[in-house]
């Protein structure tokens, strides 16, 4: 088990013996148990560090801010920075490398072993517990258990009961690219790949009834984009499908702007929010990690996994594709196998 | 235009056809001067420095000053730099065409208070549009003013708008030209318009200064004006924020706690220092 | 900017058109479009007065884009973009709606063909609004070509190419050039002398003034693009310069180092300074460092102080030239499917089991044992042989799965020249079935068979051992359903040809792809035979697949044919319908890299940069990017949306 | 007037609303909306979103148009569907979303599809006895868990029966729509009412400190590093605008679904300050090109801009935007840090 | 236009938009014509260079803009005049035709083929089945853009 405590230690020399130059990680916020990113450079800032089941974020989005940030001042980014990345963060780290987005020597990836537990869910606490992370004082792992504080005490719950699909779901609990992992790499088999997606499919078996579920959720979708937001494969400098990352630079002609193509309009009608999200889905087919991160912050509960999962399971299957894996290989989309399926060709 | 159900539609645009088109200024971002007049006996009366949103269906609306004379009451003239999607559609327009209009928007320049004094104006690129109302104006009620100065200044000869009709100024007013680099042929002023400004040094005696350009300009014509005297509230400038409603209610143009499509664009420099520097 | 004065032509192609599609109706439909300022119709669009009618509109109405609603593109597109051209248009306004074969003879109902019409006119017409106004790509061009690999395509490429007038550089790896052609003793179907046919090309090759000839060298690099490359070629020194050498053996006889003769495949021993075989080109012994001792002079250096004319030189370094070309020849040839695949057949195990090229040394009177056919192990004459044909090929399973198309012949010839040389002995053939198409082949194995009385048995050899000096194989003749056991003297496998060594390494320094059985691949299996994917590079020879010579040398011809078309033109022009990339929005993720079928794409400072030369325009980046970030000129997202919506009268 | 309403009687009342289209709070793929309802039962925590897009939705369409090339266009406004509107169970705090909506839609130019929606529209409440969120903070801001501003009707829950107070005259013309249904209230109830009434008031909440120097604090602290720090997380998405009661900025653009001949609407959506690109000029240029200056603008905005114009907080303290943030930027948190820093300086 | 009036009162006439690669399915297409194959008008073709240049949005926004079906034809496999466009067209097109049944699109909506220069009859046999398979199911009104 992680004790918290090393991961400040790590993080604080770091710092202090500047091999690195910032370290993003977890501290707590304002919002009871819920974990918030943080980026800290200086060495005392480290003890605010924190490593618990509320660690939900998916942090590589801020090596992405960084670097765009960098790049807006025309800086370089001399050392490292350091990231505390879970299984899944790693892997967005791959696929980030993978396309290019970092070299492996900019940045520094400060493994923490998610060993036999995982993140929690907010919605499943709330089922648990008639509250969620916000409303908790205490959170911490105890081996296989959470044990959280609510208003009436101090309580164990097993971790499985509130973790977060994904998490539960999860092939690669273990950082593998990494420059130093906290915890132990544990074999575990909590749930089969793709369990709840399986789930889905069996109640959903017909058309009419697929249609029935997606169109009541495309139909809710508000279009705040916060699932492109944070997700840190959708780092593009302007989102095809969006209109709130137009980048006008100074050598952007009239007509480049005049003749950008609307893909879909700004309207959150179902025909519109289902081609944005067919499209992220689309786009994301082979470079998605599985962070979950765009289903957790979705207001509305729409259950974005399930797409992205859908293309990760037909790639693994089919192409015998698995994202976040090698920095090496080409990509699922720019590349091809003799035996890919055919059958659906007339 | 069909009569609207609900009213005062403050979004409906009125009709406006394209009567003359003029390109000012040829290029990538070039420069065309558009005439328009009502369809359907529609229109309205403006004040100098007041915009408009003017619209060309499928493609969207854009604010856009208008720059004639409110004396001038039969058509209403654009002069529109093509930046990007609506303003690309105007540049592609013809004669006959017709185009949506609805304003007129915002406060317009204190045109009144300033009679029996001297005018100093000073642009720079496509900011000679909003104030070339008021020169109009000033030029057709010349008697109501003193001394009148031109200054304005392009990047190069070619990119000086409304060449002709400031030709023409000279006969009331001293036009001051200039070109950011010196070039072959050029008889005036070489350099950028707030060092030309500095070079004549307009006397700020009893003197109004309206000033409208490319934000570094602003920002060093004012510099530059203090220095020459002018109080704070006899600089005058427009601010340029998108605008998507022009109403106040769309939420993007505002600085701290002013929608300039409503309180502005015309703001005096005493005003305008009192608010945070977001434009 | 958008193109805002498009003229619209309906072609009625006198009836053809007119006869299903209301043609007039065609043209008032485009006339309220947006940007079209003139639509009419016509007759016959192509013919003369048609044409100009194209002509003087473009001129009356200053149109700045024309479509003509006609036949297929492949037709007219041409005929009417000159026509632009002509009228003072850039070529690439000009666009072709085509409702005459992909509407008008297909569809009956007069409306629905009508409005069909409408639809692929429209999106015509989206399209050329538009379109950007193209110059076709214009490249110099080195006139010198690069030949690779030195067998008889190299041999034949590389003369056509001198005798038509170009410079040529030819590389071959080995020592001497030749190939395996000049191992062979005579050759189907009209058993001629290899040697004989082949000498004399070389001794051409070696005095041609257009040919630099570049033995024991190596292609390490290639750069640039059609009509451009720079091929870095590496020389292996021989440490005996050709031009001293009078091959008088003298420095052979004192070599103390003895190997097996590789030319002759091991069948016969050599020096470590040697001459290939008598005929080599070119004409000089050559050392072979592996087996030298004299390098390290120290301890050897015999050769050296026995050569009179001097020409031996230890000190020799490898050397590196670049080399100019604006068309290369890939004529890496094959070697035989390797033996260590091969345990079952007892070769390499078996002194008396050989391959078949093994086995044309031995016919050759140039060979080891001067032409007697005689056992590897005791020097006698087999009496009893049996050859074995497709070792190593049609067997999916285990070995390579092709047909290696060669075999069956030079099984037959082996027979019969066995049979010539040892009228008494007893030839008997293993096959699967027998494929002889070809000029002659099927009467030359015919006569394998009558004249020369070889045993054909059709199965394959399920083993093989050696057996008190004897080989016995054991198969199955399937025609009659019994096993047969054959006690042999010698045992002679028909090997399946492969790629040579190499080629893999080749093909990734030309960026040329190759096929799944890891042969050059050629473009296109019909039309584009003996060019690579990669223009510029061409492909002769057993490299693209196994083949005999008379196939060898047309396809070195065509291919030599192919490059003195190529380089016959002042310039090379290309399409500039080429991918462009928006740098602004590339993260230079390189997924289009990978996806790019031409290697046209590469990054620079973190962005990708197409290059004009290779890229051919197929838009496989710009599916591929999921920023948009790349797109092909004239065939953008734009055009392909408002093509989409004009389709579906959005 | 007040009345008292059996709980099990609330769909026969509804069903008394002829002429009315009745909303009331449903979960739904777990989330709380305001649907289209026969009956509601109001046990709901905060709905996901705020009732706003009943006067302000998140797709208006102005007008079409349609034009034959070579001809004038003709535009067609689009009047919002009519008829009366009434949603059960809207939260005080979101109910003081609408005032301040009014001031924004009806002031200076006056917005006639807000003003036509907004007309047809009634807000039946209910009492907060419990804060729905751990995050509530109406006190702080002007409002109570018993606020009956911009409700129409204010319903306690008493258990198993509500009290129900009319605030308006539409209010009243709902109950009186019930007849029977309502009866008098006892002393009983009242007393209850006021029990429950007194500890909602006193529940402990999340508050913004001091909150009548805010505004001028906020002023000070313009310049503040606080800004970029406390936004070094945001994501620049839109949740905590979307979901905000109060909430109104918008875009505007054509869409267009034809050609030839021209066809299309003229359409309002839903912005949000916090998206990059929403101050960006054409140029390229960005008055609010940071995060901070986005966080800054959208804490300004609520809590001294919005007050130096009108008098008022532009925040009533539900909570959303806190709950919602996928990242933890909590507005309570950043007003106090910010106000705290520039009363020091 | 009238044209269209009548039919929508007796029979659904699906709209299609093909995407036909240039070198095989376009010159497929082209065979058919020469041939006087027959078949339904309903397929409009949109020539591209490439299977492999169809980005997944084009189909996409076909149907937002109101197509029934989006067909896709290219080269068959090995024969792809760019060697490589349709194997990587392929996987694309798998997602996205995956990806539509998922959240419960009418399989037969979109659908791939390949289509040699010398298949004219096969070509004009895809079209007609394909109007005839999208007939029962009517107008595609779920990815169909919402107006006004
Ligand atoms: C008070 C005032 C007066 C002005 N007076 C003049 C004047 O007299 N003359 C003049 O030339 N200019 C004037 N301007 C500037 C003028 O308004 C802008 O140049 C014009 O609005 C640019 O519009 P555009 O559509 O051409 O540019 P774009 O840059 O294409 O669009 C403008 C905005 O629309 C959004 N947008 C563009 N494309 C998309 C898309 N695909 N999806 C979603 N959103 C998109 C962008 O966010 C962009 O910021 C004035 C501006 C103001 C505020
Ligand atoms: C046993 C046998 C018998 C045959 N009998 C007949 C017959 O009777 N009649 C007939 O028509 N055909 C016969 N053939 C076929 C004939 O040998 C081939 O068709 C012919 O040799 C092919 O010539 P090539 O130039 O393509 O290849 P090769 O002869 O293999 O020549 C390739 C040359 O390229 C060189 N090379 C390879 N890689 C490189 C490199 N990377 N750089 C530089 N140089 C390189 C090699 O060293 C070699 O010199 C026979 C083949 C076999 C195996
Ligand atoms: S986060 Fe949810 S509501 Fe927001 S855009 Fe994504 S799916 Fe839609
Ligand atoms: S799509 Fe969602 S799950 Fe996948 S990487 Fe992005 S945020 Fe994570
Ligand atoms: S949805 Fe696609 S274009 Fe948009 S940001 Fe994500 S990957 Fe980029
Ligand atoms: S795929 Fe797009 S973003 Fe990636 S390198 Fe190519 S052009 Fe750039
Ligand atoms: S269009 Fe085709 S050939 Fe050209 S760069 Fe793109 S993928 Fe390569
Ligand atoms: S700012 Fe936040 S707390 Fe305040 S009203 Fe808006 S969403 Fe609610």
């Amino acid at each position: 088990m992680i004790n918290p405590q090393d991961l400040c230690t790590r993080a604080r020399d770091l710092l202090a013996s500047g091999e690195v130059r910032a370290v993003v990680g977890y501290r707590r916020g304002s919002r009871g148990m819920a974990a918030e990113p943080v980026v800290i450079t200086k060495p005392e800032e480290a003890a605010s560090l924190v490593w618990d089941p509320s660690c939900v974020h998916n942090l590589a989005l801020y090596l992405v801010a960084d670097r765009k940030r960098l790049a807006h001042l025309h800086q370089t980014p001399g050392k490292p920075i350091a990231i505390v990345a879970k299984g899944c963060d790693a892997r967005a780290l791959v696929v980030l490398m993978q396309e290019n987005y970092f070299k492996r020597e900019e940045v520094y990836i400060l493994g923490v072993s998610c060993e036999s537990t995982g993140v929690w869910d907010d919605q499943k606490l709330m089922q648990r517990l008639g509250c969620d992370s916000q409303s908790l004082t205490g959170g911490r792992f105890d081996g296989d258990d959470f044990v959280v504080t609510t208003a009436t005490g101090e309580q164990r719950i097993s971790a499985p009961e509130c973790m977060a699909d994904r998490c539960l779901e999860c092939r690669h609990p273990f950082p593998t690219m990494n420059n130093v992992v906290l915890g132990e790499e544990k074999a575990r088999t909590l749930a089969a790949p793709f369990a709840a997606l399986s789930r889905f499919e069996e109640a959903t078996g017909t058309q009419p009834a697929r249609w029935a579920f997606w169109q009541r959720q495309f139909e809710r979708c508000i279009r705040c984009f916060a699932c492109r937001s944070v997700c840190p494969m959708c780092y593009c400098e302007e989102c095809i499908v969006d209109s709130i990352t137009f980048t006008v630079a100074l050598d952007t002609t009239a007509a480049e702007k005049a003749n950008r193509v609307r893909w879909i309009q700004r309207s959150a009608t179902r025909s519109e929010n289902i081609g944005y999200h067919m499209t992220r889905a689309l786009h994301l087919a082979g470079r998605c990690i599985d962070c979950g991160e765009c289903e957790r912050v979705c207001p509305v509960h729409i259950p974005l996994r399930l797409l992205n999962n859908k293309l990760e399971k037909e790639s693994r299957e089919k192409f015998g594709y698995e994202p976040g894996v090698s920095i090496e290989i080409a990509s699922l989309v720019s590349s091809f196998r003799d035996d890919d399926p055919n059958d659906f060709i007339r | 235009m069909e009569e609207s159900k609900m009213g005062d539609n403050i979004y409906l645009p009125q009709l406006a056809r394209v009567i003359h088109i003029k390109e000012e200024v040829p290029g990538e971002r070039s420069i065309k001067t558009f005439r328009v007049e009502f369809l359907n006996g529609g229109g309205f009366d403006h004040e100098c420095g007041q915009c408009a949103m003017l619209s060309v269906f499928g493609r969207g609306e854009s604010m856009i000053s208008i720059a004639s004379s409110p004396l001038d009451k039969e058509f209403k003239q654009f002069s529109i730099m093509r930046a990007g999607r609506v303003t690309t559609a105007f540049h592609d327009l013809e004669v006959g065409d017709v185009i949506g209009i609805r304003g007129p928007y915002g406060n317009g320049f204190p045109v009144d208070d300033w009679r029996g004094k001297n005018l100093v104006f000073i642009g720079g690129g496509c900011g000679l549009a909003p104030i070339w109302p008021v020169i109009q104006t000033a030029v057709k009620r010349r008697d109501d003013f003193k001394h009148i100065t031109v200054f304005y200044g392009g990047r190069t000869a070619r990119d000086i708008m409304y060449r002709a009709e400031l030709e023409k100024l000279r006969s009331t007013a001293e036009v001051c030209l200039s070109v950011d680099k010196a070039e072959e042929g050029w008889e005036g002023f070489c350099g950028f318009v707030p060092a030309n400004l500095m070079e004549k040094a307009p006397s700020s005696d009893n003197a109004i200064a309206i000033t409208c350009g490319p934000p570094v300009m602003i920002k060093f014509v004012i510099n530059n004006l203090r220095n020459l005297g002018f109080q704070d509230d006899h600089i005058y400038t427009t601010i340029e924020n998108k605008m998507k409603c022009a109403l106040g209610k769309c939420g993007r143009c505002n600085v701290g706690k002013d929608y300039v499509c409503v309180k502005g664009p015309v703001y005096s420099w005493a005003d305008l220092k009192e608010l945070p520097p977001e434009y | 900017m958008t193109k805002k004065r498009t003229g619209v032509f309906v072609c009625h192609c006198g009836s053809n058109i007119a006869a299903t599609v209301d043609v007039a109706a065609v043209a008032k439909a485009m006339a309220s479009e947006e940007s079209v300022v003139c639509a009419r119709d016509y007759v016959y669009m192509c013919s003369d007065p048609g044409q100009n009618a194209v002509i003087q509109a473009i001129k009356d109405n200053q149109l700045d884009s024309v479509v003509v609603s006609c036949c297929s593109p492949n037709l007219h597109e041409k005929t009417f973009r000159d026509n632009a051209k002509s009228a003072g248009l850039n070529s690439f306004t000009c666009e072709i709606a085509n409702i005459r074969e992909q509407c008008s003879w297909v569809h009956k109902d007069r409306g629905q063909a009508t409005e069909k019409a409408i639809r692929i006119s429209r999106s015509a017409v989206r399209r050329a609004g538009r379109n950007l106004a193209l110059e076709p790509i214009a490249v110099g061009v080195t006139r010198r070509v690069l030949v690779v690999g030195g067998g008889i395509a190299g041999i034949q490429a590389s003369l056509d190419l001198a005798n038509a007038g170009f410079e040529v550089v030819l590389v071959e790896k080995n020592a001497t050039i030749g190939g395996h052609m000049i191992q062979l003793s005579e050759t189907f179907p009209t058993l001629d002398c290899s040697q004989c046919i082949l000498s004399p090309k070389m001794v051409e090759v070696s005095r041609h003034p257009k040919i630099t000839l570049m033995t024991s060298s190596e292609v390490e690099e290639v750069s640039g693009y059609i009509g451009n490359f720079k091929a870095k070629i590496r020389s292996k020194p021989m440490y005996v310069d050709p031009d001293k050498c009078k091959i008088c053996d003298d420095c052979s006889q004192v070599c103390p180092v003895v190997v097996p003769n590789q030319y002759d495949l091991g069948v016969s021993a050599r020096r470590a300074i040697y001459i290939p075989y008598a005929q080599a080109i070119p004409a000089s012994y050559t050392l072979d460092e592996a087996s030298c001792l004299g390098l390290n002079p120290v301890v050897c250096g015999k050769c050296k102080d026995v050569c009179e004319a001097g020409a031996i030189d230890y000190d020799v370094q490898p050397r590196t030239v670049i080399e100019d070309v604006g068309a290369v020849v890939l004529a890496t040839g094959f070697d035989l499917y390797g033996q260590d695949h091969l345990g079952s057949y007892g070769l390499g195990q078996y002194e008396d089991v050989l391959d078949g090229l093994q086995f044309e040394r031995l016919c050759s009177a140039s060979g080891p044992t001067k032409g007697h056919v005689l056992r590897p192990s005791d020097h006698k004459e087999p009496k009893d042989v049996v050859f074995i044909q497709c070792v190593g090929s049609r067997d999916p399973a285990r070995h390579c799965s092709y047909c290696s198309k060669i075999c069956c012949m030079y099984t037959a010839k082996h027979a019969r020249l066995y049979k010539h040389h040892v009228p008494d002995g007893r030839a008997y053939v293993f096959y699967i079935d027998i494929r002889s198409g070809g000029k002659g082949y099927e009467e030359f194995v015919q006569r394998t068979m009558e004249d020369d009385g070889t045993l054909y048995l059709r199965g394959r050899v399920s083993s093989i051992y050696e057996d008190n000096g004897k080989i016995r194989v054991f198969g199955n003749d399937t025609l009659s359903g019994q096993n047969v056991e054959i006690e042999a003297d010698m045992v002679v496998l028909a090997l399946a040809m492969q790629p040579s060594t190499g080629t893999a390494e080749i093909a990734k320094i030309l960026k040329v792809g190759r096929d799944k059985d890891g042969f050059l691949a050629e473009a296109h299996p019909k039309l584009r035979p003996v060019e690579s994917v990669t223009a510029g590079i061409f492909l002769a020879g057993a490299a693209q697949g196994p083949k005999d010579i008379p196939e060898t040398v047309s396809q070195a011809s065509a291919a030599a044919a192919k490059v003195i078309m190529l380089l016959s033109q002042p310039q090379l022009t290309h399409s500039p319908m080429v991918a462009r990339v928006r740098s602004r929005l590339c993260t230079g993720c390189e997924m289009c890299v990978d996806a790019c079928p031409y290697d046209a794409i590469r990054l620079e400072n973190g962005k990708a940069v197409v290059n004009d030369v290779l890229c051919e325009g197929c838009g496989t980046c710009s599916a591929t990017c999921v920023r948009a970030a790349i797109e092909v000129k004239n065939a953008t997202p734009l055009q392909m949306q408002e093509m989409i919506g004009a389709v579906l009268n959005f | 007037m007040e009345r008292m309403l059996a709980k099990e009687q609330i769909g026969d009342w509804i069903r008394t609303l002829r002429g009315w289209e009745v909303f009331g709070p449903v979960l739904q793929d777990g989330v709380w909306s305001y649907q289209p309802a026969d009956t509601v039962q109001l046990d709901h925590p905060n709905t996901a979103q705020p009732p706003k897009g009943f006067a302000f939705p998140q797709r208006e369409v102005f007008f079409t148009f349609e034009q034959i090339k070579g001809e004038p266009p003709r535009l067609t406004p689009v009047a919002p569907k009519g008829g009366q509107q009434v949603v059960f169970g809207v939260r005080p705090c979101d109910a003081r979303g609408l005032p301040r909506m009014d001031r924004v839609f009806t002031e200076t130019f006056d917005d006639v599809y807000y003003r036509t929606r907004r007309g047809s529209l009634a807000y039946v409440g209910l009492a907060c006895n419990q804060p729905p969120s751990p995050h509530c903070f109406c006190k702080s801001v002007g409002g109570s868990p018993v606020s009956t501003e911009g409700l129409d009707v204010l319903m306690t829950d008493l258990g198993d029966r509500y009290l129900v107070a009319a605030v308006t005259a539409t209010g009243e013309k709902l109950m009186q729509a019930a007849g029977d249904l309502l009866t008098e209230p006892t002393g009983v109830d009242r007393s209850e009412a006021g029990r429950l009434r007194l500890a909602a008031i006193t529940h402990p909440q999340r508050a913004v400190n001091d909150v009548a120097s805010v505004p001028p604090r906020l002023k000070k602290g313009f310049d503040s590093s606080l800004w970029e720090d406390l936004a070094r997380p945001c994501i620049s998405c839109g949740i905590c605008t979307f979901l905000c009661p109060t909430c109104h900025c918008f875009d505007i653009n054509d869409e267009t679904n034809g050609s030839t001949p021209l066809k299309g609407s003229r359409v309002r959506t839903w912005d949000s300050c916090q998206f990059p690109d929403f101050t960006m000029h054409s140029s390229g240029h960005n008055p609010r090109e940071t995060l901070g200056s986005r966080l800054r603008q959208r804490v300004c905005h609520k809590f001294q801009y919005f007050h130096e114009n009108f008098g008022m907080f532009q925040c009533v303290g539900c909570g959303r935007c806190v709950a919602g943030c996928p990242v933890g930027i909590d507005i309570i948190a950043v007003v106090n840090q910010v106000a705290a820093s520039a009363g020091e300086g | 236009m009238m044209h269209e009036q009548q039919q929508t009162q007796t029979q659904y006439e699906p709209k299609i938009v093909a995407f036909l690669c240039k070198w095989c399915s376009s010159a497929g297409s082209d065979l058919a014509g020469v041939s006087r194959i027959q078949y339904p008008a309903h397929a409009t073709p949109i020539t591209v260079m490439c299977s492999g240049s169809v980005s997944p949005q084009y189909i996409l926004s076909a149907f937002n803009k109101g197509a029934d079906g989006v067909l896709v034809s290219g080269c068959h496999i090995g024969d792809c005049h760019y060697m490589e466009g349709n194997y990587l067209a392929r996987r694309k097109l798998y997602l996205i035709n995956e990806m539509l049944q998922f959240i419960g699109v009418e399989p037969t909506r979109f659908r791939m083929s390949w289509v040699s220069a010398a298949e004219g009859a096969k070509f004009a046999n895809i079209v007609k089945d394909f109007v005839e398979d999208l007939r029962p199911l009517g107008p595609q009104d779920k990815l169909k853009a919402q107006h006004p």
